[in-house]
């Protein structure tokens, strides 16, 4: 199964750095999104699969449960994620109102006047 | 009590905008004092000869003085020049509202020549140096309304600063041979001869000394400084700090003197630089310039002596640089009353001032009878003792003398120009009404010019025994006298005597051309103006083709520059891939349930629909998509708490894509295929060394890992059966404190961003 | 005490910022209580400084969960020094902004956001763990973000498009490092990671996971080739903000970068290494000229950041006390400097009404004080002595020609008189040389009597980094000493190791 | 958004998921869930109503400002976790109040409660500030 998922992680990792290249604002926000996507299966792949139970403490000790840790940390890496990209949706939004663009090749006024 | 003397000065110079008004009339002559009594202290050595302050020892750098030798020759000098020159600027800016700062700049550059001078420690001896830098590019560039004045003093900081770097990397690289920063520690240092790096740091300071003592081919700078103001000029020109990279070679002479190139190389140099300067000083006719020019001769005589090499050139050089002192800052202060009182520089214009100025006749005939090395004065002595030396030369010896003789010669004909023609002949009109000025400015040039004549009629007392102390090897000196009899250089003297005078009588006949041109002529200057240009284009060209806004260009940049370091070092582990994958495709594929297939193909599929989508609906669906089948992922492997988050949030970033984006037009293929080919190809590139990187690491999993006290003590301690919920709120609630913060800026932001809607009031609550 | 001292110059800033953000309807309690909880969290930086100098790196434990388990803070020499340097400088960036951004940004969450983002990089510097090092990360990151783009224009807003997206790009890589090691090493606390690496390696993943930090943090760092956000974004905010960023941002990623491999990856130096010192090289030349080829006195100096950091990844690079010192040194002066450089630069903006120089001049005239402070913090950053920037360019080419590393070294020298050169062209444009003739009016804020008071204040902030950046020079001494002294706890780690695992983990190194 | 489905499933929708996020929070101790998912729910139920009756509507049903609520909910966390300072124990240190309760067991309630409480709001608080302020912006733009 691993196996399968690292080509999962490969494929997301693969269409956000694709996504995020593109000239449309949006399409490059939903690669940003991939690309979290992908950050945190790694995390839960690489600190190891397992088809176990959750990690609740009252099932006593005898049963096997998934490590607790990556969880812990993909959860906070999720919200943080969404906290970032609610933020990158709106300055995007912002951006592209202003600009009257949904091209980012437009976003060239800041840099003008190094001539 | 040295460093006091410098701190003093350092002192005087911060607080003289604030005492000059208030002190008056007095100012100028109190300022000198200051000067003046460090002077008096150096002669009688009530000031000590050493002094120490700790500053950086851990790099080597301490404040390490040591007033010995040429040195204490240098130190007499600057104080004594300073304090000339200090009570003439009394006079020079005497009503002008800049002069506060006038005095601050002067005393900052005499406080880091002093520094320069006496430091024994090499770092110590650059901090001043690149200090003199800064305060004579302030000097320069005084009257900086004037565009040229800017020009010259950029010019002027930007080729000694320059020059600086390049002394700085060759001190560090001594440091690092000489295992010490001790100026006197080194030069007496065993230094292995084939040592590689030796003849590098003897380059990297040639060129630091030669760009601030103006050598070919940096001499540029020199002459176009004349724009500062007077006084400046002649502390800075004449007698301290062009002279401070001759004192560096002078010093650091015994340390490369195993290297075959360093005694030619120098006399090249020095001969050349010395020949330049008198073709141009005699083609001039203002009078400044004129003074420049034969400054950059001497300088590079100095040089040339420098690099003869031999105790007596080293003597003779020492002599040479007293006696030059004297006189050319005297020239330099009557060129400057002549200005100031006349209105009028070119020397064309100038004529039968003796009348009206009868003090500054005399100084500058004084002076002048210095330079041109008439009997009886310090510049005889020191020309009769450059010629004796030149003629026992062992090497090159005759071709040093041709140059040294013309470079006299110019100098004959300068003095000339500059203490003749303006006071005798008709008397040409002038635009102010010339009169002899104040006594502060009066009086400084005149005790110089008398005391050359002083050091000329009795040089045994006056010249000797400060070069002679100066001169490394003090073993043998040769004497100075007034008067050797009739030999050798004596008629060498007579003939660049001869000489001068054709000199002057060709310039007589003929009007000389064009000077700008004569300036252009030599080349180095333009090569200057074409390197800066050069320089601009490239770095605006270099800003331009960085920074060019493509947003999407950065990030290829980015991530191209990431991955083509990461997929090296993860290649380097890609041999027993093979096997992994091998092992992975026979017990995981069997282990692998048909759900898991189906989930792992729609989430192929839904990223594939992603990247495809033709619609922004299409496009965030496909994405929510993916969301749900990792949740699902999550569901399967035991995170029923990460399932449920990814779910609420995939829902809720939907709802946020589309409430953001209403606006917008449809997707449309902005980029060309071979764009979107590229991007494919690199996008695929990327993923794969993703995948890989996956595979290692899996390969290296742990075997233990801190997740079990985790299990054990959550319900015991933390009184909570979810582990995961313990971690977030108290095993690691650190982290969740961020993570809060975290949204609740990004809220913030997004409110503040919303708030200000074009066509909207500012402050309006949503 | 040490309870909480350690964690409070990030918690309290924190709870300040939400104390701040429940009193956004009163701007003024905002500012006050900025002031406050900058005021003593630095107050709190300065005992860590002086306890962790004389007794030792101190731990606290959050939580009081032992060791590998918890989250530990960690205030050793380094961390003390970066935090006291930090908030100093936004202690001096407060009173510019009080004067300045004030009127223009509060209400709309600036004091929160700055709190927030100088909370986290607080927490990136003390943090001994590396998970939390990323969630500090994502703090400062979202501070900054909403203050790059707060109250913004076009100009400014794409800026920060451009920001933001490049450094999430480092937070995903960040990421991915940190869950790869997780589970190689079973541990995220820096210290047992370092030692674990020490005992069992992970044997085909150094340094590819190396790498995958290298390029994070050098994102985070503005390192070629990743740094096309910094001249994209620095300079459209407000100069308050353009001197925060100047002063933090990039110096996190640098710490970070000088935490992580000399603790953990400090193996397989001959790969990671030489490729710092390659970057770093690049670095330098890269940034000395962008900046020597920019018009605007924000953007020259934006720019030049990005060589200045290739300084310190140089020293880095170089691995040895010497050049590490020389490295710690740097980011100190340059932290202190660059900020009041861009602070003069906001102010002689607000006074010219542009930054462009070739249409500024006639400052040395009308603002003699300001044209000081310009130039001796200019010579500062061209590292001329005896101003503090020499210290540190000392002791890097003084450690790069030790090492041989003869042409990275070269480089150094040579990109000083760039940064010489990009300095004066500002003196020499903008101060010394005379209103372009043409220019109607360039100066309304010559004579507006608002522009005037709050120039006069904002000069306040100046003048403090530059008595700082004196303090420096003069105490260069005593500070090259302690860097030393830092560096060299830098590389022998033991002394961390102990303070945070107790004799076990002291033992192993 | 004026569908009569959404308006209908929203009024009986709303109270149910405001209760599910209670019980997520609370018993996200022992169970899934969790002040996150709790705030996230909650949240939810708002962003429907807004959907559902309008910005104005949701906005009377939340009485307090968005933007307190994300403040007031950080300050609670941030304060619960500096509670344990007061005592004299590491910063966030769990203190826990245990009580029996006859016939269900222990109870215990300790600062890790309190902090998860302030993520709940903050979460809620974010979620609302966010969703209000698009909509207000995207109802703004309609206008003009």
């Amino acid at each position: 199964m691993e196996f399968g998922f690292a080509i999962a992680i490969g494929g997301l990792y693969a269409a956000g750095f694709y996504m995020m290249l593109r000239r449309n604002i949006v399409k490059f926000i939903l690669g940003l999104s991939l690309l979290g996507h992908g950050a945190n299966l790694l995390i839960f792949t690489a600190a190891g699969l397992t088809r176990a139970n959750a990690p609740l403490t009252a099932g006593g000790s005898g049963t096997v449960m998934a490590d607790p840790v990556p969880q812990a940390l993909i959860l906070t890496a999720i919200v943080i994620g969404f906290g970032v990209t609610a933020y990158m949706l709106v300055l995007g939004g912002r951006v592209s109102q202003l600009s009257q663009a949904d091209d980012v090749d437009a976003l060239r006024e800041s840099e003008r006047g190094a001539e | 009590m040295l460093s006091l003397s410098v701190g003093i000065i350092f002192i005087t110079g911060l607080a003289a905008p604030y005492l000059l008004p208030r002190l008056g009339r007095a100012a100028p002559w109190l300022f000198s004092l200051i000067p003046l009594g460090i002077l008096a202290g150096l002669l009688t050595h009530i000031i000590g000869s050493v002094s120490t302050f700790p500053w950086v020892e851990s790099l080597g750098l301490t404040i390490l003085f040591r007033a010995e030798g040429l040195s204490y020759l240098f130190a007499v000098l600057i104080t004594g020049i300073g304090a000339v020159v200090t009570l003439y600027s009394g006079g020079y800016f005497h009503g002008d509202s800049r002069a506060g700062r006038w005095f601050c700049f002067l005393f900052l550059f005499m406080g880091s020549m002093l520094g320069l001078v006496l430091s024994d420690n090499v770092f110590s001896l650059f901090v001043f140096w690149e200090l003199t830098s800064i305060t004579s590019f302030l000097l320069i560039g005084f009257d900086h309304h004037r565009p040229e004045a800017r020009a010259a003093a950029l010019q002027s900081l930007l080729v000694t600063a320059g020059g600086g770097l390049s002394l700085l990397a060759g001190l560090v690289l001594l440091a690092l041979i000489t295992h010490t920063t001790d100026l006197g520690a080194m030069v007496a240092a065993e230094i292995p001869n084939d040592s590689p790096l030796l003849p590098w740091v003897a380059a990297l300071i040639l060129i630091g000394a030669a760009t601030k003592s103006a050598q070919i081919p940096f001499q540029f700078w020199l002459p176009n400084a004349m724009t500062a103001p007077t006084p400046a000029s002649a502390f800075l020109h004449s007698s301290t700090m062009v002279k401070a990279g001759v004192f560096l070679l002078f010093r650091l002479q015994p340390l490369f003197e195993s290297i075959s190139w360093w005694g030619p190389a120098l006399m090249l140099v020095g001969g050349l630089t010395a020949l330049t300067g008198a073709w141009m000083a005699v083609r001039q006719h203002v009078l400044k310039p004129l003074l420049a020019w034969s400054t950059v001769s001497s300088l590079g005589l100095m040089v040339m002596l420098i690099g003869a090499g031999t105790p007596e050139a080293l003597f003779a050089a020492a002599v040479f640089i007293l006696a030059h002192a004297l006189y050319k800052a005297a020239l330099f202060l009557v060129a400057g009353i002549l200005d100031h009182e006349t209105g009028e520089r070119d020397i064309r214009r100038l004529g039968g001032l003796r009348q009206d100025m009868p003090i500054t006749a005399i100084t500058a005939t004084l002076s002048g009878l210095s330079m041109a090395g008439i009997p009886l004065t310090a510049g005889f002595v020191a020309k009769e003792s450059m010629y004796e030396t030149l003629l026992h030369a062992p090497a090159y010896g005759w071709m040093l003398l041709v140059c040294a003789v013309l470079a006299g010669a110019s100098f004959a004909a300068v003095a000339w120009s500059v203490s003749v023609k303006p006071f005798h002949g008709s008397r040409l009109p002038t635009d102010r009404h010339a009169h002899d000025p104040g006594s502060t400015m009066f009086f400084g040039p005149l005790m110089l010019s008398g005391l050359g004549i002083a050091a000329g009629t009795v040089p045994s007392l006056l010249l000797e025994p400060h070069a002679a102390a100066s001169a490394p090897t003090a073993h043998h000196v040769p004497h100075l006298a007034a008067w050797h009899g009739f030999n050798l250089p004596l008629l060498l003297s007579a003939i660049t005597l001869a000489l001068g005078g054709v000199v002057i009588w060709l310039r007589h006949r003929k009007a000389a051309g064009d000077t700008s041109s004569a300036l252009n002529k030599l080349g180095t200057e333009r090569l200057y103006y074409r390197a800066m240009d050069l320089l601009d284009r490239f770095s605006t060209r270099t800003a331009n083709t960085v920074q060019h806004g493509l947003l999407r260009i950065y990030l290829f940049s980015v991530l191209l520059g990431a991955m083509a370091i990461l997929w090296p070092l993860v290649y380097r582990h890609a041999a027993p891939l093979d096997n992994l994958i091998t092992s992975w495709a026979a017990s995981g594929a069997a282990e692998t349930r048909w759900h898991e297939w189906a989930l792992l193909l729609t989430m192929i599929m839904a990223i594939g629909a992603t990247v495809h989508a033709r619609t922004r609906l299409g496009a965030v669906t496909a994405l929510g998509v993916v969301g749900y089948v990792i949740a699902v992922i999550f569901v399967l492997y035991g995170a029923p708490d990460l399932a449920m988050t990814q779910f609420v949030i995939e829902t809720l970033t939907v709802i946020l894509i589309a409430l953001s984006f209403s606006h917008l037009p449809p997707f449309r293929d902005l980029s060309p295929l071979w764009v979107r080919a590229r991007d494919l190809l690199f996008a695929v590139t990327g993923g794969v060394v993703m995948t890989v990187l996956t595979l290692v690491a899996l390969n290296a999993r742990k075997h233990e890992s801190v997740a079990a006290y985790y299990m054990e003590n959550s319900y015991n301690l933390a009184h909570g059966k979810n582990v995961v919920n313990v971690i977030l709120v108290d095993f690691r609630g650190i982290d969740t404190l961020g993570e809060i913060t975290v949204l609740a800026i990004a809220a913030l932001g997004a409110f503040a961003l919303l708030r200000t809607l074009p066509g909207r009031k500012r402050g309006e609550t949503p | 005490m040490m309870h909480l001292l350690p964690v409070y110059p990030v918690a309290g800033l924190i709870l300040w910022a939400a104390v701040s953000i429940t009193l956004h309807r009163y701007p003024l309690a905002q500012m006050a209580v900025t002031a406050l909880a900058l005021l003593s969290a630095w107050a709190v930086s300065l005992i860590l400084l002086y306890t962790a100098t004389f007794s030792g790196p101190i731990v606290l434990l959050v939580g009081n969960w032992p060791a590998p388990f918890g989250i530990t803070f960690v205030a050793d020499r380094l961390s003390g020094l970066m935090t006291v340097t930090a908030l100093t400088v936004s202690l001096c960036v407060w009173l510019y902004a009080a004067f300045s951004t004030a009127r223009e940004a509060t209400g709309q969450g600036f004091y929160p956001a700055m709190l927030a983002m100088i909370g986290g990089v607080c927490g990136a510097f003390l943090t001994g763990d590396l998970f939390n090092l990323y969630v500090w990360f994502e703090v400062l990151l979202m501070g900054s973000f909403v203050l790059i783009a707060l109250g913004g224009g076009r100009k400014q807003l794409e800026g920060a498009l451009k920001y933001v997206s490049v450094n999430l790009v480092s937070s995903a890589l960040f990421l991915a490092g940190a869950g790869i090691l997780y589970g190689a090493l079973g541990t995220l606390n820096m210290a047992d990671l370092a030692v674990k690496m020490h005992l069992q390696g992970m044997p085909m993943l150094s340094s590819a996971v190396a790498a995958l930090f290298l390029c994070a943090f050098g994102i985070k760092a503005a390192l070629f080739p990743f740094f096309f956000w910094l001249p994209a974004a620095y300079h459209t905010p407000p100069a308050a903000v353009n001197a925060l960023f100047g002063a933090l941002m990039t110096k996190v990623g640098v710490v970070a970068m000088i935490r992580v491999f000399t603790l953990i990856f400090n193996h397989e130096t001959e790969v990671t290494h030489t490729l710092l010192l390659i970057l770093a090289g690049v670095t330098i030349a890269v940034g000395a000229l962008g900046a020597y080829g920019q018009w605007e006195i924000r953007r020259i100096f934006s720019f030049s950041i990005i060589g200045q950091i290739g300084y310190i990844i140089m020293g880095l690079a170089l691995n040895t006390p010497l050049a590490l010192a020389g490295a710690l040194f740097f980011m100190i002066h340059n932290m202190i400097v660059k900020t009041a450089l861009l602070l003069t630069g906001g102010i002689a903006g607000k006074l010219m009404g542009t930054e462009d120089i070739r249409r500024c001049g006639g400052l040395y005239v009308g603002r003699p004080l300001l044209a000081y402070a310009y130039l001796l913090c200019a010579l500062s950053l061209a590292g001329v002595p005896p101003l503090s920037g020499f210290f540190g360019k000392l002791a890097l080419i003084r450690a790069g020609f030790d090492a041989g590393a003869w042409a990275v070294t070269a480089v150094a020298v040579a990109a000083s008189f760039l940064s010489l050169g990009y300095g004066m062209k500002v003196w020499m444009y903008a101060f010394w040389g005379p209103l372009p003739a043409g220019i109607p009016d360039t100066a309304p804020g010559m004579r507006s009597p608002s522009v005037e008071s709050s120039a006069r204040g904002m000069i306040w902030a100046v003048a403090a980094l530059i008595g700082l950046m004196l303090l420096l020079s003069v105490g260069a001494g005593p500070l090259m000493r302690f860097c030393l002294a830092t560096a060299e706890g830098l590389l022998d780690p033991r002394e961390y190791l102990q303070a945070v695992l107790g004799q076990g983990g002291g033992a192993l190194k | 958004m004026n569908s009569v489905i959404l308006r209908t499933g929203t009024v009986y929708l709303r109270p149910l998921l405001l209760i599910f996020s209670v019980f997520l929070l609370l018993g996200g101790h022992n169970q899934p869930g969790g002040g996150f998912t709790g705030g996230l729910v909650a949240g939810l139920a708002f962003v429907l109503e807004a959907l559902a009756f309008g910005l104005d509507q949701a906005r009377r049903t939340l009485r307090v400002h968005p933007l307190t609520l994300v403040g007031c909910g950080l300050l609670l966390s941030a304060m619960s976790a500096f509670f344990s300072t007061l005592l004299g124990k590491p910063f966030m240190t769990g203190t826990w109040w245990v009580w029996h309760v006859p016939g269900w067991g222990e109870l215990a309630v300790g600062t890790p409660f309190f902090f998860d409480l302030g993520v709940y709001f903050d979460v809620l608080g974010v979620t609302c500030l966010i969703i209000f302020s698009l909509l207000n912006a995207g109802e703004a733009e309609g206008k003009t």
